[in-house]
């Protein structure tokens, strides 16, 4: 009995200790975390989706809750506004779409008052490397620039990839998505 | 999901994103116990048990624990707790009640503990987000793929004991040059399954 | 001495994952690079030494009877760590590594040590022994992900190597050139340690006759 | 045959078709093994020096297995000593220098009153037709054959087999079948039998073997196209059946596999026998001997053999026992070639020989002599898995496995996987392109395991 | 008394006629036709293609044997086999270094590691095949549209019938499937002339060279699986084409183009890597028609034939344990 109770004295205490760790751990980390997250991710995605802006895009980006995910918790939507003297004239954020294997996270750059896209950025994607991961070149986004989104982009609109159409499907999805929730929101991203 | 949907996943979850031959998961005892066929077997058998068990419990875990508390992050410590208890607790419960069982399994259940697929399953169960029945569907499958390719890579490796293998290859070597033959053939499965 | 013997080890003798046949996951799914084998590799190390550490100071509290559960923990604990830095830190590669930085758990490489050499040696020792084979770890990482990605790709470390026309052998950076890619590097120092045995034979021999 | 069978064995070349066998002069000196079958060895009765007749015991045993070794001539012991029998075994020989008078031990040499009217053999009672062949030194003329009255006798007991799970075996033996096929051409010593048939012996041989075996049923198993009208007229007299076959189809002319393919019964493996399945199997060659020891009264001296292959005259003969065979190949006209092999038995399943000297014995069906540019090497390449033997085994085994498991010695798996099976016939090794020396893995294979077992 | 140099060995001491170098000799005669087939069509630049790989894997071979302790057996002409097999399975209008690179993975990394003929468990020219693919897809496809010799045309990289299937089944109708079985359609050098491949195949066959029951096999299964994927399509429904007889255009067409051929009649048989047994190999066949069709109606690639033949060959050492029963083995009886 005793025997046992040492064992699990041990044990929990260990646990404990390791528990107490991470948690510390967590705190630490949890800012550089996130700001990792848009340094690495969003960043370059942002800035290469808009151009012609004198605030930073980042620092004035603006988040509001869009619903809640299926455990309830709440999910923002992060919109990173482009202004000139002030003034909103174009937003990036973020939109998805799915595509051979998996979601594709795209940044979409919309002028807001053209309703043209300033350009597309894949950020996160799984499709398969030399097929569908040719999304991420030049010769695919291109093409998006200047793209009318008062109405659903087509394929047809753009350069599609031959032998990658569930990739090129997946990435006009998340721009037909953005539009949706460019049209919901807008009058919270643009202010 | 219906049940079209349904043999889809498995098929895609068994041939097409095989977790060892595609995914790099649980290759040490792929190597390890792929000599001969009959410990192919038991091995596969073991884990098609352990995995489907340790999914089950993992999800559980993540959902009625990790996810209400917000400590999701110690995820990972979590789910190795869970599945080394209960693999101790199988091989007990298993050693009292179905000794028959345990004779054939019990080799090769401490072996698992330490199994990356294990773990992986139980983590990409959650990365996936899907619900029970799901999970349970999605980690018996992998497990069987796993199995299937323990037992044809098994199947080749004793013929490799008839053959007059060159010195620098023998064992591990040729293993995985022969792993990576198998990952080359199913290949041929790509596409079977979209998304 | 001894301590620079416990961590030379694993360079050559206990290299992993070719001498000690474990952790074999990791090496072949991130290797696909060069910078990624190496992040992969010193992560581990980190994971190792520190938990040899760690382990081998509790090595007398730990009772016997859940010792490997209790290595698991601390093992784990440690993961968690390095999951969390990375992230911080090291974001873009801690995105490629994927799952595979919590699979580090179960890597056989760090319960394994934990199991063989910290539980029954000193602190400095387990840490020597740890980083040691950590880093033996990682060069191995390295080297596969380095072979990979010049002929895979191309490129070293994102730069261009190879002459200009050259089409990069893509076959190498998936799973089948992988396997192969491994099993190949395995005969190439199972044939250097055949000639170095070999010699030393020899060496020995002549030794003897000349005695 | 069936279709199954068609696609099985092998085509062998056919040799040239032999007249009635020449007879042979008696030679200068005759070697007799003192064992020339399967069973026991006789103890000699004669002493180095000793002078001796035609007909004399020189050896015999009190074992029911064995038959007594009779001189072929007459002559001087010269010595007795070991040497290799057609299986290439040590066995003690006796050596007999020939005064080329051919006198007969006992007056006439006669034992018994003849018996030549087939009505009365019919009649016999089997036991004495039994001691007459017994007494007769009669053998089975086949390589590794029993003592003939052993053959005919029924077992004592039911046939326990060291590799089977005692499956009791009494089954009454029904069928009868005269083999005048050879299975391993161009060595036919029972084609050349019966190319100079005397229809007599043959009826008689027929009769009396019936008689013995208790058979109901005879068949008469012949080479395809060499049916002649007397023996059909004889068969139908005795209400005999006639099957033909080919012979170069390979090796379906072998006892089991004819037993196979004539009565659909299948003669369990290994170590069972045709009597197993109810069946007597007889070389038309023994046939006619029975035949004509019955009707002369005179023990078996003689045996008709072939000599085929490089030779300048492939021929059959008709020679005492224990004619060395060097004196059989010179008389077919002396081998042609550089000297390569000497095979008693046929080119597919017969002993290679160092010895030319290795006499003519009760065992012996002919001699195929190979000059040294058709002698075939074996090679050491590792089976590349064409599956030719698989395709061609005549009993259905995997040949191209059992020749990895043995060549790795993992003996115990290919007993398992039905190693003791194989009936050696060389099939697999004939078609076999990576030129495999399957036999002698198989044969190798064997003794290792029952070495092991016997140890146990 | 004994005479001199006398042989002893064990029986049998005749051998038949075939040896590893004359089965070899025969296989490329069997290839022959195909072989002229393609250069009929593709002219110089398949001929060139073909003799490069052949090239590249004999000095190859030579180079291995040199540097390594294997033994040396060049002689038995085996990798010259591979080489034409390798070249015959090509683009034509792939770059010269791509049959030079075939070559080289064919003998090292699918034959020579594994110690040499005999011991590979697949294909050692499909394990070249689908690593060139997998490396350089886009010259992997670079198929040439046929120009018979001596009409003057210009080579151009084309679409072949199974990729024009993949995207549109009206592809069916375009071409006259009596040119899909003399071979002049887009496609591998080698692989078109179905006719010329049947030839060597039914040569092979005759020979007893290679087990009817594989490519009888692969050709049943490829038929079977296209009539159930025929008869799964709803594209075919909205064209018109109903019934048997439209589903059976299907399977001709299967049969006609791609890799089918080639595959089941010297692809497929492949000795080392197929089984041996002949229930075996049966199921190895109809696993190959099967899996070939499979891929190309839902798979990823535009042709399975090669991958179908590799997936198989990790069942050979499962299906060759499927033998018949023993002739003489009672049933019951220990060893
Ligand atoms: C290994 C593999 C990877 C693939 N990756 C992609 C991909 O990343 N994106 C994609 O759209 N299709 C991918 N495919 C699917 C095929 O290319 C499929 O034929 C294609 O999506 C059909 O589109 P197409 O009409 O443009 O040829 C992949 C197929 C395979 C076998
Ligand atoms: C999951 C797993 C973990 C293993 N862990 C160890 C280990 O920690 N130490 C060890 O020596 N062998 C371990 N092995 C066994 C080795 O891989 C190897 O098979 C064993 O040492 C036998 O080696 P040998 O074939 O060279 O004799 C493990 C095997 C597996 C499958
Ligand atoms: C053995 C060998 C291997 C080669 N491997 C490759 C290769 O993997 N990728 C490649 O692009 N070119 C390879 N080459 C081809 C040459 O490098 C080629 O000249 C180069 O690609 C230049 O191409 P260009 O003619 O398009 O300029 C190889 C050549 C040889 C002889
Ligand atoms: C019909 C036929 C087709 C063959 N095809 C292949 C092949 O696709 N790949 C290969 O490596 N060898 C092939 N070979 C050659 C084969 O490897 C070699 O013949 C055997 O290994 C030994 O004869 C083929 C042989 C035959 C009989
Ligand atoms: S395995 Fe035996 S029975 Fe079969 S062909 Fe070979 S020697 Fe004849
Ligand atoms: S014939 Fe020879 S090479 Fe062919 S499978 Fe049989 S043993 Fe192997
Ligand atoms: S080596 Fe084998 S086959 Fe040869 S004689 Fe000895 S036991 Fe017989
Ligand atoms: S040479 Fe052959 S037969 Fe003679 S003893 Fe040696 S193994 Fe036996
Ligand atoms: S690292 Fe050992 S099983 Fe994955």
């Amino acid at each position: 009995m005793k025997e046992i109770a040492k064992l699990v004295v041990v044990l929990a205490l260990i646990c404990g200790i390791s528990g107490f760790v991470l948690a510390y751990v967590k705190d630490l980390t949890a800012e550089p975390i996130e700001y990792a997250k848009i340094k690495n991710v969003k960043e370059p995605a942002v800035r290469s989706v808009l151009s012609g802006y004198d605030n930073d895009p980042i620092k004035d980006r603006i988040s509001f809750p869009v619903g809640n995910d299926k455990y309830g918790r709440p999910v923002s939507l992060v919109v990173f506004p482009a202004k000139k003297a002030g003034k909103t004239f174009a937003v990036a954020f973020e939109s998805s779409g799915v595509g051979y294997k998996g979601p594709i996270g795209v940044m979409v750059g919309v002028d807001v008052d053209s309703n043209k896209l300033t350009g597309i950025s894949v950020i996160s994607h799984s499709e398969t490397p030399g097929l569908g991961a040719r999304i991420l070149e030049p010769g695919f986004t291109e093409p998006f620039r200047g793209q009318d989104l008062s109405k659903d982009l087509t394929k047809d609109n753009i350069q599609a990839l031959s032998g990658a159409t569930l990739s090129t499907n997946g990435v006009v999805a998340a721009v037909n998505n953005a539009r949706t929730m460019l049209a919901q929101h807008r009058d919270k991203m643009v202010n | 999901m219906g049940f079209g949907d349904y043999m889809l996943f498995i098929v895609g979850a068994v041939l097409v994103n095989n977790i060892l031959l595609a995914q790099f998961l649980g290759n040490c005892p792929f190597l390890g116990v792929s000599k001969r066929m009959d410990t192919a077997t038991g091995m596969s058998m073991a884990v098609v048990f352990v995995i489907t068990l340790a999914g089950a419990c993992t999800w559980l875990v993540q959902y009625y624990i990790l996810i209400p508390f917000n400590i999701e992050y110690l995820q990972t410590i979590f789910f190795i707790l869970v599945i080394a208890s209960l693999v101790q607790l199988v091989e007990i419960i298993m050693q009292k009640t179905v000794p028959g069982l345990y004779r054939a399994l019990g080799i090769y259940l401490p072996l698992i503990t330490t199994n990356c697929a294990v773990l992986g399953v139980a983590i990409i169960n959650i990365q996936k987000e899907f619900d029970f029945v799901q999970m349970l569907v999605f980690s018996f499958a992998s497990a069987v793929g796993y199995g299937l390719a323990l037992c044809l890579f098994a199947g080749i490796r004793e013929r490799f004991a008839l053959a007059r293998i060159p010195k620098v290859f023998e064992g591990t070597a040729l293993g995985l040059v022969t792993a990576g033959f198998m990952s080359l053939a199913f290949s041929g499965f790509a596409g079977l399954v979209g998304h | 001495m001894s301590l620079m013997k416990e961590f030379t080890k694993g360079f050559w003798e206990l290299l992993p994952p070719f001498r000690l046949v474990l952790g074999l996951c990791p090496t072949l799914a991130v290797t696909t690079s060069a910078e990624n084998g190496l992040g992969m590799g010193l992560a581990t190390a980190f994971v190792l030494a520190c938990s040899n550490m760690l382990i081998s100071a509790l090595r007398k509290i730990i009772p016997s009877k859940v010792r490997i559960a209790a290595f698991i923990v601390v093992v784990a604990t440690f993961v968690v760590v390095v999951e969390l830095t990375m992230q911080a830190y090291f974001y873009a590669l801690y995105v490629k590594l994927g799952i595979f930085i919590p699979l580090i758990v179960v890597n056989c490489i760090p319960l394994g040590r934990a199991e063989a050499f910290a539980s029954s040696n000193g602190v400095l020792a387990s840490g020597a022994d740890g980083l040691g084979i950590g880093l033996g770890f990682a060069i191995s990482l390295f080297s596969l992900g380095t072979i990979r990605e010049i002929f895979g790709a191309g490129t070293f470390w994102g730069v261009h190597v190879m002459w200009s026309g050259y089409e990069p052998m893509a076959f190498l950076l998936k799973a089948p050139g992988a396997f192969v890619c491994l099993g190949l590097m395995l005969a190439a120092i199972n044939l250097i340690s055949a000639r170095q045995a070999k010699r030393k034979l020899e060496a020995a021999r002549l030794a003897a006759a000349q005695a | 045959m069936s279709i199954a069978t068609w696609f099985k064995g092998v085509r062998l070349p056919r040799g040239a078709a032999f007249g009635p066998p020449t007879p042979l002069p008696p030679p200068q000196r005759i070697y007799l093994p003192l064992r020339q079958h399967r069973g026991a060895v006789c103890q000699a009765k004669v002493e180095p020096g000793q002078q001796v007749g035609m007909g004399q015991v020189l050896g015999s045993s009190d074992e029911f297995d064995s038959a007594a070794v009779l001189s072929p001539v007459s002559g001087t012991v010269e010595a007795i000593r070991n040497c290799a029998d057609p299986a290439g075994q040590p066995v003690p020989t006796i050596v007999i220098a020939n005064d080329g008078q051919d006198i007969w031990a006992s007056p006439e040499g006669e034992v018994r009153p003849p018996l030549s009217d087939p009505a009365e053999v019919a009649k016999a009672r089997p036991t004495r037709l039994l001691r007459r062949i017994r007494e007769a030194g009669l053998v089975r003329a086949a390589s590794q054959g029993l003592p003939l009255h052993v053959d005919l006798s029924p077992p004592m007991a039911p046939r326990s087999y060291l590799f089977m799970t005692g499956i009791p075996v009494v089954r009454p033996t029904d069928t009868l079948v005269i083999r005048a096929l050879d299975h391993d051409p161009p060595v036919c010593p029972n084609q050349a039998a019966l190319a100079g048939l005397n229809l007599t012996e043959l009826d008689l041989g027929v009769t009396a073997l019936k008689r013995i075996s208790g058979a109901a049923r005879v068949i008469l198993a012949l080479p395809a196209g060499a049916v002649s009208g007397e023996l059909t007229a004889l068969a139908r007299l005795r209400e005999w059946e006639i099957r033909t076959q080919s012979q170069t189809h390979f090796p379906y002319c072998l006892d089991n596999l004819l037993v196979l393919g004539i009565t659909g019964r299948e003669v369990p493996t290994p170590y069972g026998e045709p009597r197993d399945v109810g069946v007597v199997v007889e070389p038309l060659v023994t046939a006619l001997e029975v035949g004509r020891v019955l009707i002369s009264a005179k023990p078996n001296l003689e045996r008709v053999f072939a000599v085929a292959g490089d030779v300048a005259k492939p021929q059959a003969f008709v020679a005492r026992l224990g004619t060395p065979i060097a004196e059989a190949i010179k008389a077919a006209g002396g081998a042609v070639g550089e000297a390569g092999k000497i095979i008693v038995g046929g080119p597919m399943m017969g002993f290679a020989h160092f010895d030319a000297q290795t006499p003519i014995t009760k065992e012996t069906e002919g001699v195929f002599v190979q000059a040294a540019e058709h002698v075939r090497r074996y090679d050491d390449h590792p089976c590349i898995h064409c599956g030719r033997c698989v395709a061609c085994c005549p009993v259905n085994l995997v040949p191209a496995e059992l020749s990895k498991l043995c060549e790795f010695q993992r003996f115990e798996e290919a007993a398992e996987a039905d190693l003791f099976h194989c009936i050696e016939c060389g099939v697999c090794a004939y078609v076999c392109p990576a030129r495999r020396p399957m036999v002698h893995y198989f044969r190798h294979g064997k003794s290792e395991v029952l070495a092991r077992r016997m140890e146990q | 008394m004994s005479s001199p140099l006398l042989t002893v060995s064990t029986s049998p001491h005749r051998l038949g006629r075939t040896t590893i170098r004359s089965m070899h000799l025969e296989f490329m005669l069997a290839l022959a036709p195909a072989l002229l087939t393609g250069f009929y069509y593709f002219g110089l630049p398949g001929l060139s293609v073909v003799l490069l790989a052949t090239a590249s894997a004999l000095l190859t071979e030579i180079v291995t044997v040199r540097v390594t302790s294997l033994p040396n057996r060049v002689a038995d002409l085996h990798a010259v086999l591979l080489g034409l097999l390798l070249g015959l399975i090509l683009p034509a209008g792939v770059p010269w270094w791509i049959p030079v690179v075939g070559g080289v993975l064919t003998i090292v990394l699918g034959k020579m590691v594994f110690g040499g003929l005999g011991n590979y468990p697949m294909n050692p020219v499909l394990v070249a095949w689908v690593a060139l693919s997998l490396s350089w897809p886009e010259h992997m496809n670079a198929y040439f549209a046929p120009v018979p010799l001596g009409s003057g045309g210009e080579f151009a990289v084309t679409e072949t019938p199974l990729m024009a299937l993949k995207n549109d089944i009206g592809s069916l109708e375009i071409y006259e499937l009596w040119d899909l079985w003399v071979g002049n359609a887009p496609g591998a050098v080698g692989a078109t002339g179905s006719l010329a491949l049947i030839a060597g195949g039914l040569y092979l066959i005759i020979r007893r060279l290679i087990p009817w029951q594989i490519p009888v096999g692969a050709l049943l299964g490829c038929v079977l699986m296209s009539l159930v994927a025929a008869y799964t399509d709803s594209r075919l429904l909205e064209m018109g084409m109903e019934g048997l007889a439209a589903n059976l255009k299907v399977a001709w067409f299967h049969l006609a183009t791609g890799g089918l051929m080639i595959t089941a009649f010297f692809l497929a048989p492949e000795p080392v890597s197929s089984p041996v047994t002949p229930w075996g190999a049966l199921l190895f066949g109809l696993g190959v028609g099967g899996m070939t069709v499979i891929v190309r109606t839902w798979g990823a690639w535009v042709d399975g034939a090669f991958y179908a033949v590799l997936l198989l060959n990790t069942l050979t050492p499962i299906l060759d344990r499927i033998r018949p029963k023993v002739i003489g083995k009672v049933i019951g009886g220990a060893v």
